[in-house]
């Protein structure tokens, strides 16, 4: 016992300790430690749970991932209802969505088109890659439109802004995002030269808002854009409330919103991908599966339905 | 020379050990703890450098940002600015406070017992709910909008009840001989405060305000409500601008710039540990 | 003799005022989050919005009981792990750290302290979640992770205040003790620690404060379902998380209900100040 | 019978030499005072004799120290010589909790768990401290909410209660009124039946008053030890008689 407690105690005396051994000590801890992160599964169990990942209630990307692959109940007196299971994990964080599933080799989640990297695999739908090119030609069926919110007091600068998203130069930035551009055969001409217009709101569009101030500064260079990101609802209220001059949004306005006097308008298409780890051999699902998956029915990966 | 004869041998101190095992227990205890935040620090600043450190550039200092370049040179001035800010308004009113309660308000008070309360209360409170304070407050009410100025607000009031209380346990710890020595030679009060209590107190109240700077630095949550997530070098304490922080939080939140956004704790670690280094440098400077 | 006199009267009003300036704060907000909260708890029923274990605002359904369990076993577990290595920790710097390694250490720690959460959050979910998932089972976005990060968070307060109570301590109760023929240890365990209890106190009120506070950090790796904690390695969602995590998308009466469950936060942290005030009173007699 | 034997005693704290080879022989049972100007050595060599001095960084110590024979510096249990050899400091400083507790903790220490028998010690040195009568209803009350002196005889109490054989007093009244001084006094003289008592003191009264045998120190160094009557009415060294005479420095 007292060898032990000498052996043990070797590198560390009271009033001092022996640096050199601390610091091998310390070293021989991490290696243990950094042995027990890396050394992660490698093999693909099929017998494990299924890890689902979802974006909060009310998120503009699962509302329309909830709608798009019918992960809904109906319930007497309230219509159509999110069904998503309750044990889903939830994140407002594409990035914490994107590392859940490149760490979790069991993980199903979803982000959009744009945000996609290729720490993940993205799965196909109904055996329909995700791509830009699919989502512009419809065959991809899951996607959603960004909106700006405007109100009817307009600034003239802010005009000039928005004419200039909508039109082609605009909806080529777009396109170059990561997008599928809504609308097309605007030409765009600078009607104010000077002025400042601010922007805000929701997170995901403001990647595609900032390549668009960026584009528009060689267009107009007089007139300062500033980009807010926030949320969705932020953007709304903020323009409502005359702090933004334009909102965007990843959501449709509620009644309220609409009733306040809030406008709005397409932009561009977002798709939405289903993503997996990359060592998951299930990389092709049916509308159905994923709705079985999302709404807690399928619980196993071996369980899912070939 | 012959070796002294009070030096304690490992080999002696286990011995004692031996005949008092609970001592040694709590001895292998504290080691062990000491060990596990040694390790924690070590595991997150190197995993922290390990991401970031390859990925710095000196584009990630130029003068603008865009979608093509995340510069964090702007928000850096921000952040900067904004726990200058917040500093200027929190640091007297904390300190003064805290001397108001130890010095002036007599024992048993009930403003005494109401602001131990409040303080704890302020510091208990979530930075969530500081932000949306902030937004109704200072934005709304206020019409200050998202700026530099309503974020720095916000934040004042958030580090304020921490610098009151270390401040507050720093003058406690003065002993009360120095100031009856200092009344007894016809000190003024004010003069015995400035001279005599306040010296001493120093370094404790300015770990007080590292903490302080640290929670300004790191805090995201709030003034994502307050002071905005624009970019840009503000062109005045009204207009908007994100710290270091909120940018990495908004470079993490899409999942398009995380390598950048490490790169950013990397250069935020720095500026902690600048800053850390600056405010014991002045310690000494001032307690010497 | 006269100037004199007027300068300290001065000075005692700016001191006043800098306490009132205090008060007010928390007024001030008392006032707002009020006003902004309750008419929501009105609606929505005060029992229906603590009791109900449901939370789905797109069925304009608002019970919290899941996020204020989650809130309490996600602080009571990073209290259980942070507080005992804090003072432990902050013995060893004050007891215990040779000077070489004291800068240092000193150094970090400050240096913890100032580490944003969001890069807490990102290390926990990379490193703790994936090292919890392969060793205990689960998804890794749990309790237990949460618990484990937070403890971590916590850490830095919790040993600056306890580190500078304990040195406050005068020397002389340590010598004392181990003229009475008292190990170093007991020394410092029996007699210097209970003697600095009220820093450490404090220390540790700061440091739940913290826990129950985080916000970006637990949103990262707890899970965040809306429904009853179901187990140490099951997903949680706390207060804080709730707020932030639907605040973005939040509107009207949905809005209303977040911010009323800052309100029960505010209550919540208010509950637990007097809770500690008044062990601290009897700590003190 | 012979306590303590020192044998070429001397102590560096870093480069400054504290004691100069010291040879010195202390009685069991007697008291013997130190006296000698400030900064001379006298608690330096006090606190060579439970080894107090180990704490001090930087310190060396070399030489002999027997207590009874044994040598106390190799491979000696350091808590067992402080409990053999207890200490009264020159500040009054009780635990803080209640008397009791601030008796208890050392017999606690030393692995004594029985309540009675730590209701015997507790009375016991509290009685030998002559306190017990002023304080036997208040033993909760926080022992820092006495007056000075009764603050100084708790720690006496507190030391007598791990049953010691020899007492260190590091001026133990230089922080007391002359009432408490005289107290303590008392209490000293009562213990020497039962213990060797050590004392430091600037106050040449106090050690003609209680020693039985006096040793002068200066600068590091002992310059006269001998019975204290001897050494007060002829001292053999010149610098004694103008020390105690008041005509030195």
């Amino acid at each position: 016992m007292t060898n032990e407690f000498i052996k043990i105690k070797g590198s560390i005396r009271q009033r001092g300790f022996n640096l050199k051994k601390a610091a091998a000590l310390s070293l021989i801890c991490l290696m243990f430690f950094l042995s027990a992160c890396k050394g992660g599964v490698s093999e693909f169990e099929e017998t494990r749970e299924i890890t689902v990942i979802s974006r909060e209630d009310g998120s503009g990307t699962r509302g329309a991932f909830t709608e798009l692959f019918g992960v809904y109940t109906n319930m007497e007196g309230h219509g159509k209802v999110d069904a998503t299971t309750e044990e889903a994990i939830i994140t407002n964080n594409t990035a914490v969505m994107l590392y859940c599933v490149s760490t979790n080799p069991y993980a199903i989640g979803y982000i959009s088109l744009g945000s996609m990297s290729d720490v993940v695999k993205s799965a196909n739908v109904d055996g329909v890659a995700a791509s830009l090119e699919n989502v512009k030609n419809g065959t991809y069926k899951a996607s959603r439109p960004f909106y700006i919110v405007t109100t009817q007091s307009l600034s003239a600068p802010a005009k000039d802004f928005i004419s200039f998203i909508l039109s082609d130069g605009g909806q080529e930035v777009v396109e170059s995002a990561g997008y599928v551009p809504a609308l097309a055969g605007r030409e765009y001409t600078p009607s104010v030269d000077s002025g400042k217009v601010v922007v805000g709101g929701s997170s995901s569009v403001t990647p595609v808002m900032e390549k668009l101030k960026e584009a528009y500064g060689a267009y107009n260079p007089g007139i300062d854009v500033e980009v807010q990101q926030s949320d969705s609802t932020t953007g709304v209220s903020s323009t409502l409330q005359g702090i933004c001059d334009i909102g965007m949004s990843s959501r449709a306005l509620t009644e309220n919103e609409k009733h306040s006097g809030a406008l709005a308008e397409t932009i561009a298409l977002d798709g939405i991908v289903i993503i997996v780890n990359s060592i998951n051999p299930n990389d092709d699902f049916t509308s159905e599966q994923i709705k079985g998956i999302f709404l807690g029915e399928t619980a196993y990966w071996d369980s899912l339905e070939k | 020379m012959k070796n002294p004869i009070n030096q304690s041998t490992f080999k002696r101190r286990m011995r004692e050990y031996q005949k008092r095992p609970a001592s040694f227990v709590m001895f292998i205890l504290v080691m062990l703890c000491a060990c596990v935040t040694v390790l924690s620090f070590v595991f997150l600043v190197g995993y922290l450098l390990y991401k970031g450190i390859p990925n710095i550039s000196w584009d990630l200092f130029a003068l603008n940002y865009n979608s093509e370049n995340v510069s964090l040179l702007p928000s850096l001035i921000n952040t900067v600015t904004i726990t200058f800010l917040a500093l200027s308004v929190s640091g007297p009113t904390g300190i003064f406070a805290a001397i108001y309660l130890v010095e002036y308000a007599k024992k048993g008070n009930k403003l005494v017992k109401l602001m131990d309360l409040t303080s704890e209360t302020l510091s208990g409170i979530p930075s969530i709910v500081y932000g949306l304070f902030g937004m109704l407050f200072f934005v709304v009410a206020l019409d200050w909008g998202f700026s530099v100025l309503a974020g720095a607000c916000t934040l004042a009031i958030m580090v304020l009840p921490l610098i009151m209380r270390t401040t507050q346990e720093a003058l406690r710890s003065v002993p009360a001989e120095f100031r009856e020595g200092a009344f007894g030679l016809g000190a003024d009060k004010v003069r015995v405060i400035f001279k005599i209590v306040l010296p001493p107190a120093v370094p404790g109240i300015l770990s007080g305000v590292i903490l302080a700077v640290g929670r300004i630095v790191g805090e995201t949550a709030s003034l994502i409500y307050t002071a905005g997530t624009v970019a840009e070098i503000p062109e005045s304490l009204f207009s908007s601008g994100r710290t270091l922080a909120v940018h990495m939080y908004a470079l993490f939140n899409e999942g398009l710039y995380i390598e950048k956004a490490y790169a950013t704790g990397v250069v935020l670690l720095v500026i902690v540990c600048a800053m850390n280094l600056l405010s014991n440098y002045v310690a000494k400077k001032l307690t010497r | 003799m006269k100037s004199k006199s007027i300068k300290e009267k001065v000075m005692h009003i700016v001191f006043l005022a800098a306490a009132m300036v205090c008060i007010m704060a928390v007024v001030l907000i008392c006032v707002f989050l009020l006003a902004n909260g309750v008419p929501a708890m009105g609606k929505i029923g005060v029992f229906n919005f603590l009791l109900g274990k449901t939370w789905r605002p797109g069925q304009d359904i608002y019970g919290i009981l899941p996020m204020i369990l989650g809130s309490i076993y996600v602080t009571a577990g990073a209290i259980i792990i942070g507080v005992p290595i804090g003072i432990m920790t902050a013995v060893f710097m004050a007891r215990y750290c040779p000077k070489k390694i004291y800068a240092p250490l000193k150094g970090a720690i400050d240096l913890l302290a100032g580490i944003p959460s969001v890069v807490y959050g990102f290390f926990g979910l990379v490193i703790i979640v994936p090292f919890v998932r392969d060793t205990f089972g689960g998804s890794g976005n749990s309790i237990l992770t949460a618990c484990v990060l937070l403890g971590f968070m916590i850490l830095p307060t919790i040993i600056g205040v306890c580190e500078s109570s304990l040195r406050a301590v005068p020397e002389e109760y340590y010598q004392n003790a181990l003229a009475l023929g008292a190990t170093h240890e007991r020394s410092i365990f029996k007699v210097v620690l209970p003697t600095a209890k009220s820093g450490v106190l404090t220390g540790v009120v700061l440091g739940i404060g913290r826990a129950i506070g985080e916000t970006m950090a637990v949103i990262m790796i707890a899970g965040n379902q809306a429904r009853m904690p179901k187990g140490l390695l099951k997903g949680v969602r706390t207060l804080t998380a709730n707020i932030v995590m639907e605040m973005g998308y939040a509107a009207d009466l949905h809005r209303e209900a977040l911010i009323a469950t800052g309100v029960v936060l505010f209550v919540f942290i208010l509950l637990i100040n007097l809770c500690l005030a008044a062990i601290k009173k009897g700590v003190e007699q | 019978m012979i306590k303590f034997e020192l044998k070429d005693l001397e102590v560096f704290y870093g480069d400054f030499q504290a004691l100069k080879g010291i040879d010195m022989k202390i009685p069991a049972n007697e008291i013997t005072a130190f006296i000698g100007p400030s900064g001379c050595g006298k608690t330096t060599f006090l606190k060579c004799l439970n080894r107090m001095n180990d704490l001090v960084e930087g310190c060396r110590v070399y030489g002999q120290v027997t207590l009874d024979g044994e040598d106390i510096y190799n491979d000696y249990d350091v808590n067992l010589l402080r409990k053999r050899v207890g200490m009264v400091f020159q500040k009054p400083l009780p635990f803080k909790m209640s008397i009791y507790d601030n008796i208890a903790f050392g017999p606690r220490t030393h692995g004594i768990r029985s309540k009675s028998a730590l209701d015997e010690i507790v009375e016991q040195s509290l009685t030998q401290a002559t306190l017990w009568d002023e304080v036997k209803d208040r033993l909760n009350m926080d022992a820092l909410s006495f007056s000075g002196g009764q603050q100084q005889r708790i720690c006496i109490a507190r030391a007598l209660a791990v049953r010691p054989e020899v007492l260190l007093m590091d001026e133990p009244t230089s922080a007391l009124d002359p009432i408490s001084t005289g107290k303590i006094e008392e209490v000293v003289m009562e213990l020497k039946k039962k213990y060797s008592i050590v004392i430091v003191t600037h106050n040449m009264q106090q050690a003609v008053r209680i020693s039985d045998k006096t040793a002068f120190f200066l600068l590091g160094e002992v310059i006269e030890f001998g019975d204290t009557e001897k050494l007060f009415s002829v001292p053999k060294d010149k610098r004694t008689e103008e020390y105690i005479t008041g005509r030195f420095g």
